[in-house]
């Protein structure tokens, strides 16, 4: 795929990432199923990846050395894995706390306050 | 062209994840989140980083999907059609996260070193690229995260299996 | 010859260290035995006399040499930068007296308490306190300076606090030993504060130097300061005797002091400690002289008034023992005007025959309460001194001797007294002492004819005291008679002493037989009216009283002063107590508590915002994040950049 | 390309990955009834790596790895020594605890070992990325650790509320790297500190806001802090400890090195530094303030220790040597005294199967030694002499005085005193509450090892505290040239 | 004995003084619970051996060569500049000895102790080697230090064996702890902020005396505002108006030994620090402060006398006495000069010889009655003549009868202050009648009066509950007739340790007082 003319600036990028990251923002804020939860944070993370390529593919493609040109990249994998690590703990846990509860309700996980 | 394609497919991401946030059923909101990574995807493609666009699909849209309906379908009880409501204080978390994204566009839009466009892609970005750097550069934490996926595993298998105390 | 003498004088410490040692060995070693406890007592104050009486008697053989080169012996004692005090011995003719009145009083009142206090179960604890108080007692009179002075004061007036609380079990003896302390306190607190402000001001306390300093800068104001100031230690100095000495308005202990055990009224509370104030007064009589006139004139003053005051309470008062205290205020009163109208010995003269003749009624009146078993009132006497032959005799002495008829004692005292007040001009002064002395003679004479003259009561089997009660009465008595004797044949004690203070020349003067017949007329009048209304009962006592109840109420009453003190002690101190400890707890200690009770209160309410639901920390946690960064931008000036106009404007 | 020395470098994380490893193997395979081993194994281990790791420390060279994406200099070298202390008195004081869990208990300890494993890679790294993976890895370690008894629905609620906040936090970290990634191109402390000084735009202000607040929730941080008690409370307790002592010091260990290339990039001058000791002082007075209604003890611990973070922040807000020196020397202090505590606090809830501080009733007579080693631990958290915490606040407020904060060390110091109230109250329950009737509680081996020890080292530090403060300096040396 | 004799430097004598309490201390430790008679014998023995060593070194601390003696210095945390420094002058060797007569008296005031015996001889211990610890330290750091160990045995001695009257024990054990905490951690800003400006010349030091030494590094602005400091920590622990309320509670709730020291000497720390740190150090402060202080201090003379005439309670009535008492400690430290110093060691020594023994008497007192509500009590001189003595001689010395050490510190004080302060002092002087009066109210209402039946079954002190009554009275006694053995000893203290000279050059500096 030959791309390269393509004409769409870096903050819009940015701005795509910043509203992806605050409508999972909202989703954790708001959302009363915990796996609903575990998606948007999904949601904060790729807003996050989004960053990282953007700015790689922007600002610092052509920074010299091959030592940086892919930094971004690798970030964004990194946090592919950790999310998905995450994920895979946080399901772990949700199905645990069904089994305790009865319940993937977070209004309800009040037992622990004051 | 681009241009095209980068509204097309960034619109239908921002609409898929607001289809996350809002749908009243959980298994709707899966599918609105298969959705949203790829187009993530392919605004990935177009920031001609093809690899991490081909592990989006793989790992979010293939592997981590598939275990949120997973766990959608273990956990479900009642009305599937209200099982992702919002709680009560959805106004207030609304504003917060309209607050955020403000600050957040503010400052996008505040930095003049960000209002450009694309300078020829030079860097490659292939996996072997890639592969290179996360051997050499990031060895550590390659290593590191493998020792993540590792405890990972052995965590979900520990908390899905359970742990009782001996009486 | 005067420096044999003087080597006789440097034993002087001896005196007081002697009961001091009784003190000691009653204290720690003997107090199981009674009998050893006293003998050791009076053997260490018998001793005391004699060397007291062999001292006096070189003082009398020193002559004029003494009067100008006091025996003084100095060892330091406290030696501090900004404070050096001495402790010593000072023998000259006034400590030379005192010394003696002082050990024979006490040896007397020793040897009259083997009587008194038969039985007593305290005897061991009376003989310690006894020869303490000798030794205090004794160890002020030869202070050389003004804390010394002070130190031995204030420990006399604990040993009049222990003896008047001796019947502790008592609470009037427990309430009076109080008052007694508390009231001196209060005097105290002047002298300490004259003493504080003469060594401020001329470093030193010591009475030889301050005198000397006195002596030569009286001129120099520059020097020592304003008159002014000086009187203002004057009366400082003042305020100490007056709550000693039982001056008006600190006179209130003293009647009530009268709780303790008759020998001691005897001894401290009549003829010793009380006049310590007086003592005091003479041996500042330097400061006295400098100061302003008013000082002097004040001393007059307070003397005169107190001297009446008290007896006219004497008067209307019923119980033995408070009318002899009354009437020992009253004398008070009279060796302070003394004092205060320049006649400096025959103050002195009369603290001497006064405390013989009023410790001879005092141990009398403790003989007649011995033999009727407590019994006070002397209306519930009468009759007594056929029964009792040598405590009437004796006693009869002493009414002669205080209403001031010659030969006795009290004549010659009294008579040069009053006839300085005339001769210094002050006829006011000198008409309340003469007005006094007739008062007096009026109610020692009615003491005596109500309780020893009066008919007997059936109900009293009273009885002759034993040996060692009336001995010290007989010789009390004789003293009573021929103390006064030391002024003949000139008429004036200071020739017996050689002493007058600022060293002027002593000028023998003749006795002023016109004005000595007016105050002999007083005091004879004053026997006859009292013979008049309660032996020949020609005039009844009660119809008087009647017809002014109110007079007689509130000589009674003594004039409301105790009730007007209680008041004040009651509802002003203990209300600014009340309030005091209500601001304390309250409001100091509220505003603690309060303190505490905010920070717990806040803590309480703090601790609701850990509500346990996740989304609302995520909320708190982003909000905050957006308020910090909203603060930070803003407080950086980044935030017109942020203007979003401006920015999609382009404007830059 | 890759530095042949630097296996030896990494060997002590290298060896707690293989210890990992091989623990989780071992529990798989060997039968149920010769588990009991794994405690000490696990224990010999550590002590063999903490051995090593101490040697490095005083013989070790500074050297940078991978371009300087690693670093090992004697800062990191201290963190690691502090990680594997705080590691194995865990260990030692659980071994109880693990006991009664029927199977797993070889994963627990391998997950106590991956998470020692991910602090060490955050104090060692040298950039962002290779801090973030050692970050999550201690943490993903930590959402299981925290959810381990998944029979207990306290437990697992914890391990829930502690995934979802921490992977929000997470997640704005992560954007505050992107920022920083997008403002100077690298990753790497020492290039963003010469990249971020040339360019104070809002931009970095919101990178530097979201990494405080991302490294801020991870040493709770007031307003970052809510997280804290709840998880605590729900946690196994040896869990709590380790959450509390260890991931809290990595958090630190990284804020130190980010905070100063901040510095360096006068961010952090005006209001920023402001900020900091607004929230710094805002930490010590609420985590303070809300300790003193708390009931249960291992909350009130949790309170504790955000008030604790409070002083630790101070020392790094004093911007230099010596408050560096202050944070390393307190927070290796903290590690003992806070791990007495939850010792005793472990054992007593094993035993009495209850975390509220009135079952401490009678501790005094039950078990002397827990009662004082829990009340020596106290003491020295609240900062009473001569326990360790009295001089380790004294190096952190006087270099923090240094700098020209007074108001910060006055907050400090009464706050401390402040604390000494809820302490007390611990105290007084343990010393005044009669205990009527129950049997005494009897403290064995390792446990019995751990409080003394601890108890013995926070003495001794208080007593003679120059051997850890020359340790501390030379980490804090290290780090600034 | 000769001090020469002594090595000046590196005396290991105060080091001694210090542990023999320590280890018997530790013996306590490992002794079982129930040997309580052995428990006692070995506290006995090492305080014993502390106050013998102390008396040492009061005779054979060579007053003419003054400074400090039986030194030693050995560097503790070079880093900090922390020396473990021990040494005593004419000031603190009063001090000392003080510590060591009450803490020794305090073990036999304990002597029926029966609960917990253990604990309690091995806290009291501790406490007493704190407060030693504070005395001879020659260093800012230890001296804190060992000013802060003593906190918390307070606490737990108060809450374990403490008594409740109108507050709680629990209350007022931690209404004293947190009270003085926080005046010690306004203390700590200070001594911080002291020490900062003292190492401006790259050589940190905790040093007294080279603190004192660095004058030119403190500003005069900085003095006002560090001793301010310092006057709070130090005035929170001398119980300065309106800083005072922990005390009555305090001493209520607390037991007899415990009361004993903390009155006795832990109080007068506040007083000792105002003079080594405040005057010494921060002359400039101390000289803007003290009106402020003289001012404060008769309010405690006159308001705290006031108060303790509302009392019932003996605890409370002594807890007021001895916050008035301390007014005079700190007119005379407002003073600034070397006879109200004097005075001011002097006071300090005097009440506290004569507060050990009155809380001693009233220990026993309400050991042997359950109560010490002044009412209830009365005529205990019938069944308890010798306890009598001992409060009555302790009420005398309270209300400064000559020939106690009481009266010359006193009489010292005013000579001191009166040409400073003269009206301030004049009302101080004022304050002596009201002490008179509620002394001798609680002596009368408590020990005369008649013969309660009640009261019958009490039996005397005796054997060693003697002892405290013994020791203190000698004391107060024989410093009060022979008064050159302590003050000339703080005399020296006072004009050898250079205050003197400090006090005279600051004499001399003009400044805007608030008066």
């Amino acid at each position: 795929m030959n791309l390269s003319n393509l004409s769409v600036g870096l903050s819009t990028y940015l701005l795509v990432g910043a509203m992806l990251f605050s409508i999972g923002l909202y989703g954790v804020f708001a959302k009363r199923n915990i796996i609903a939860i575990l998606m948007s944070i999904e949601l904060m993370l790729n807003a996050v990846n989004i960053n990282f390529v953007a700015f790689n593919r922007f600002v610092w493609n052509q920074k010299s050395g091959t030592n940086y040109i892919l930094t971004g990249h690798v970030a964004a994998l990194f946090v592919i894995v950790v999310a998905a690590a995450e994920v895979a703990v946080g399901l772990a846990l949700v199905i645990t706390i069904y089994r305790n509860r009865q319940s993937t309700n977070v209004d309800e996980f009040n037992w622990l306050k004051w | 062209m681009g241009t095209v394609v980068f509204f097309i497919f960034a619109i239908m991401a921002i609409a898929a994840a607001w289809g996350v946030v809002t749908s009243k059923n959980i298994v709707h909101s899966a599918l609105y989140l298969v959705l949203c990574f790829s187009g993530v995807a392919v605004l990935y493609v177009l920031m001609n980083a093809d690899f991490l666009a081909a592990v989006q699909l793989l790992i979010y849209t293939g592997a981590v999907a598939i275990m949120i309906v997973f766990a959608v379908m273990l956990t479900l009880r009642g009305d599937i059609s209200v099982s992702n409501t919002e709680n009560r204080h959805w106004g207030w978390g609304a504003l917060v996260a309209a607050l955020v994204f403000i600050i957040m566009a503010l400052v996008i839009l505040a930095n003049p070193d960000w209002r450009i466009l694309a300078t020829p892609w030079t860097s490659g970005g292939s996996a072997e690229d890639l592969s290179l750097l996360l051997l050499t550069r990031f060895m550590i934490p390659f290593e590191a995260a493998a020792v993540l996926l590792t405890v990972a595993l052995v965590g979900a298998v520990v908390l899905a299996k359970g742990v009782k105390e001996s009486k | 010859m005067f420096k044999e003498m003087h080597d006789l004088f440097r034993w002087a410490w001896l005196i007081p260290a002697l009961p001091f040692l009784s003190f000691l060995l009653i204290a720690f070693v003997t107090k199981r035995s009674k009998g050893l406890s006293s003998t050791v007592s009076i053997l260490a104050i018998l001793a005391s006399l004699g060397l007291a009486i062999a001292i006096a008697i070189g003082i009398i053989q020193s002559g004029a040499e003494i009067v100008e080169h006091a025996a003084i012996v100095n060892v330091n004692w406290l030696n501090i930068g900004g404070l050096k005090i001495d402790f010593g011995t000072v023998v000259d003719p006034l400590s030379g007296m005192m010394l003696f009145v002082v050990s024979l009083v006490a040896s007397m009142v020793q040897i009259y308490s083997l009587g008194y206090m038969h039985g007593d179960k305290g005897w061991s604890r009376y003989y310690c306190y006894q020869s303490l108080f000798a030794a205090s007692m004794l160890g002020m009179v030869l202070a050389t300076n003004l804390l010394q002075l002070f130190i031995f004061w204030e420990l006399v007036g604990l040993c009049s606090y222990l003896l008047i609380g001796f019947w502790y079990f008592k609470v009037s003896a427990r309430e009076a030993a109080k008052k007694a302390f508390m009231t001196t306190r209060v005097g105290d607190f002047g002298l300490l504060l004259g003493m504080l402000f003469l060594y401020t001001k001329f470093g030193t306390l010591d009475f030889a130097t301050l005198a000397a300093i006195l002596n030569t800068n009286i001129q120099n104001v520059a020097v020592i300061g304003t008159a002014s100031y000086v009187t203002v230690m004057a009366f400082l100095v003042f305020m100490g005797p007056v709550g000693k000495s039982g001056q008006f308005p600190l006179h209130v202990w003293l009647p009530d002091a009268m709780e303790g055990p008759t020998p001691v009224s005897a001894l401290i509370h009549a003829a010793t400690m009380v006049v310590a104030g007086v003592y005091l007064v003479a041996r500042m009589y330097f400061l006295f002289v400098h100061a302003s006139p008013s000082a002097l004139q004040f001393v007059a003053d307070i003397g005169a008034f107190t001297a009446i005051f008290a007896a006219s309470i004497a008067i209307a008062q019923d119980d033995i023992k408070r009318i002899l205290a009354y009437s020992t205020l009253s004398q008070l009163g009279y060796m302070m005007f003394a004092l205060g109208v320049g006649s400096y010995s025959g103050s002195m003269f009369h603290l001497m025959t006064h405390a013989f003749f009023k410790a001879l009624m005092f141990l009398g009146a403790g003989s007649v309460i011995h033999a009727l078993h407590e019994k006070q009132n002397i209306w519930d006497m009468g009759g007594l001194w056929k029964k009792m032959p040598i405590t009437g005799w004796t006693f009869f002495i002493g009414v002669m001797a205080i209403s001031g008829v010659p030969p006795f004692a009290g004549f010659f005292s009294k008579d040069e007294i009053l006839a300085t007040a005339l001769q210094n001009g002050h006829p006011v002064v000198y008409a309340v002492g003469l007005f006094t002395a007739f008062l007096t003679a009026f109610y020692m004479s009615r003491l005596f004819f109500v309780a020893f003259c009066g008919p007997e009561k059936p109900e009293n089997h009273p009885h002759e005291s034993p040996w060692s009660m009336t001995i010290p009465l007989i010789i009390l008595a004789f003293f009573s008679v021929v103390g006064g004797w030391a002024a003949l044949p000139d008429h004036n004690f200071a020739f017996f002493l050689h002493y007058l203070p600022l060293g002027q020349e002593y000028e023998r003067e003749a006795i002023n037989w016109g004005l000595a017949g007016i105050s002999v007329i007083a005091g004879l009048l004053g026997i006859g009216l009292a013979y008049i209304i309660y032996l020949k009962k020609a005039i009844a006592a009660e119809s008087i009283v009647a017809r002014f109840p109110r007079v007689y109420k509130v000589l009674q009453n003594k004039y409301y002063v105790d009730e007007f003190y209680l008041w004040i002690i009651n509802n002003i101190m203990g209300g600014v107590a009340k309030v005091l400890y209500w601001f304390d707890i309250y409001v100091i200690d509220g505003i603690i508590n309060g303190i505490a009770f905010i920070t717990r209160g806040s803590a309480k309410t703090l601790r609701r915002t850990s509500t346990g639901q996740l989304q609302t920390y995520a909320m708190v946690f982003f909000f905050a994040v957006v308020i910090i960064f909203m603060v930070f931008a803003f407080g950086e000036g980044q935030l017109t950049s942020l203007n979003p106009l401006a920015t999609l404007g382009g404007v830059k | 390309m890759v530095d042949f020395n630097i296996a030896t470098v990494l060997t002590p994380e290298i060896a707690m990955a293989a210890l990992a490893l091989i623990l989780l193997a071992i529990g798989l395979l060997i039968p149920p009834g010769a588990r009991k081993g794994m405690m000490p194994l696990t224990a010999f281990s550590l002590l063999g790596v903490l051995g090593y790791t101490l040697f490095d420390f005083f013989h070790g060279t500074k050297a940078l790895f991978l371009d300087g994406l690693y670093l090992h200099d004697q800062f990191a070298v201290y963190f690691k020594v502090l990680f594997l202390a705080a590691a194995l008195l865990v260990v030692l004081s659980s071994g109880g605890y693990v006991q009664k869990l029927a199977e797993h208990r070889g994963e627990f300890y391998s997950l106590i070992m991956t998470a020692t494993l991910g602090m060490m890679i955050m104090a060692g790294a040298g950039e962002l990325i290779t801090m973030y993976i050692g970050l999550e890895l201690m943490t993903i370690s930590f959402y299981i650790l925290v959810a381990y008894l998944s029979d207990d629905a306290r437990s697992s609620e914890a391990g829930i509320k502690y995934l979802v906040l921490g992977a929000t936090s997470s997640a704005i970290l992560l954007y505050g790297i992107s920022l920083v990634y997008g403002l100077t191109g690298s990753t790497q402390y020492t290039e963003i500190a010469s990249g971020l000084g040339a360019n104070l735009s809002p931009a970095s202000f919101l990178a530097t806001v979201f990494l405080l607040a991302g490294l801020g929730f991870k040493i709770s941080l007031v307003p970052f802090h809510l997280w804290a008690p709840d998880i605590y409370e729900g946690a196994p307790t040896p869990v709590t400890a380790f959450l509390a002592i260890a991931s809290k010091a990595a958090a630190f260990a990284v804020l130190i090195r980010v905070y100063l290339l901040m510095m360096n990039s006068q961010a952090f001058s005006g209001t920023g530094q402001t900020l900091l000791v607004v929230l710094a002082a805002l930490t010590m007075i609420l985590g303070n303030l809300i300790a003193i209604p708390q009931t249960n003890i291992k909350r009130l611990l949790a309170y504790s220790s955000i008030a604790q973070a409070g002083y630790l922040m101070v020392g790094i807000i004093a911007e230099s040597v010596a408050g560096v020196k202050g944070v390393l020397f307190y927070a290796m202090i903290y590690v003992f005294a806070n791990m007495g505590a939850f010792a005793v606090a472990t054992h007593v809830s094993e035993k009495q199967g209850s975390d509220q501080i009135k079952d401490f009733a009678g501790l005094a007579r039950r078990s002397p030694l827990a009662a004082v080693v829990m009340t020596a631990s106290l003491l020295s958290l609240a900062g009473i002499p001569p326990l360790a915490g009295f001089v380790g606040k004294f190096y952190l407020f006087s270099a923090v005085m240094d700098s020209g904060y007074t108001a910060i060390a006055y907050i400090g110091f009464v706050m401390s005193m402040v604390s000494v109230y809820y302490y007390l109250s611990v105290v007084k329950v343990m010393f005044l509450g009669e205990g009527e009737g129950l049997p005494d509680i009897p403290v064995h081996g390792a446990v019995k090892f751990t409080m003394v020890f601890t108890m013995l080292i926070t003495l001794a530090i208080g007593i003679y505290p120059t051997p850890l403060a020359q340790m501390a300096a030379a980490a804090a040396q290290s780090l600034i040239k | 004995m000769i001090s020469s004799a002594l090595p000046t430097t590196n005396s290991l004598l105060l080091p001694f003084i210090l542990l023999a309490p320590l280890v018997a201390m530790l013996m306590i430790i490992f002794l079982p619970k129930d040997e309580s008679k052995t428990i006692k014998i070995v506290a006995a023995i090492g305080t014993l051996i502390s106050l013998v060593l102390s008396l040492y070194a009061f005779f054979a601390y060579d007053r003419v060569l003054g400074g400090m003696q039986f030194t030693l210095t050995i560097p503790w945390i070079p880093d900090l500049g922390v020396n473990l420094a021990f040494g005593v002058d004419g000031i603190s060797l009063p001090m000392l000895l003080l510590t060591n007569i009450i803490g020794f008296s305090s073990i036999y005031a304990s002597w029926n102790m029966e609960k917990r015996v253990k604990e309690f001889f091995a806290l009291l211990l501790i406490l007493i080697t704190g407060v030693m610890g504070t005395f001879i330290a020659r260093d800012l750091f230890i001296f804190f230090l060992f000013y802060e160990i003593v906190v918390i045995p307070i606490y737990i001695m108060v809450i374990i064996w403490g008594s409740t009257k109108r507050v709680s024990k629990e209350y007022a054990g931690m209404k004293l702890t947190i009270y003085l905490l926080i005046g010690s951690a306004f203390l700590l800003v200070g001594m911080i902020a002291l020490y900062l400006a003292a190492a401006k010349n790259g050589q940190p030091t905790f040093m007294f005396d080279q603190l004192a030494q660095r004058q030119d590094l403190y500003s005069p602005a900085f003095q006002k505002v560090a001793f301010g400091l310092m006057l709070f920590g130090f005035g929170s622990l001398i119980s300065m108006f309106p800083f005072h309320s922990w005390s009555p509670d305090g001493y209520a709730g607390a037991p007899t030994a415990v009361s004993m020291i903390h009155a006795g000497v832990l109080k007068k720390i506040g007083g000792y620090g105002l003079i080594r740190l405040g005057i010494f150090v921060l002359p400039l402060g101390a000289r803007y402060w003290a009106p402020i202080i003289a001012f404060l201090a008769i309010c405690n003379v006159l308001y705290a006398a006031f108060i303790a005439l509302a009392q019932k309670d003996l605890k409370y009535v002594v807890g007021y006495s001895s916050v008035s008492h301390m007014g005079y400690v700190l007119i005379a430290l407002a003073a600034l000069n070397p006879t109200a110093m004097t005075g001011a060691i002097a006071m300090m020594f005097a009440h506290g010889v004569m507060s050990a023994l009155i809380f001693s008497m009233i220990g026993f007192i309400y050991e042997k009655t359950h109560t010490r509500n002044i009412p209830d009590l009365g005529g205990l001189a019938h069944q308890m003549p010798r306890l009598a003595i001992g409060l009555m001689l302790a009420g005398m010395a309270s209300l400064g009868l000559p020939s106690t050490i009481n009266f010359i510190s006193e009489f010292t004080i005013f000579m001191g202050t009166i040409h400073v302060y003269p009206v301030l002092a004049m009302l101080g002087i004022f304050g002596i009648i009201f002490t008179a009066v509620y002394i001798l109210r609680m002596i009368a209402n408590v020990l005369f009066g008649p013969r309660r039946p009640e009261w019958d079954h009490l039996v005397d002190i005796r054997g060693p509950e003697l002892v405290p009554l013994v020791i203190c009275v000698f004391v107060i006694f024989i410093t009060g007739i022979f008064p050159n053995i302590l003050l000339g000893m703080i005399n020296s203290g006072v004009y050898s340790s250079g205050l003197a000279k400090v006090l005279e050059t600051v004499s001399q500096v003009k400044m805007g007082g608030l008066f």
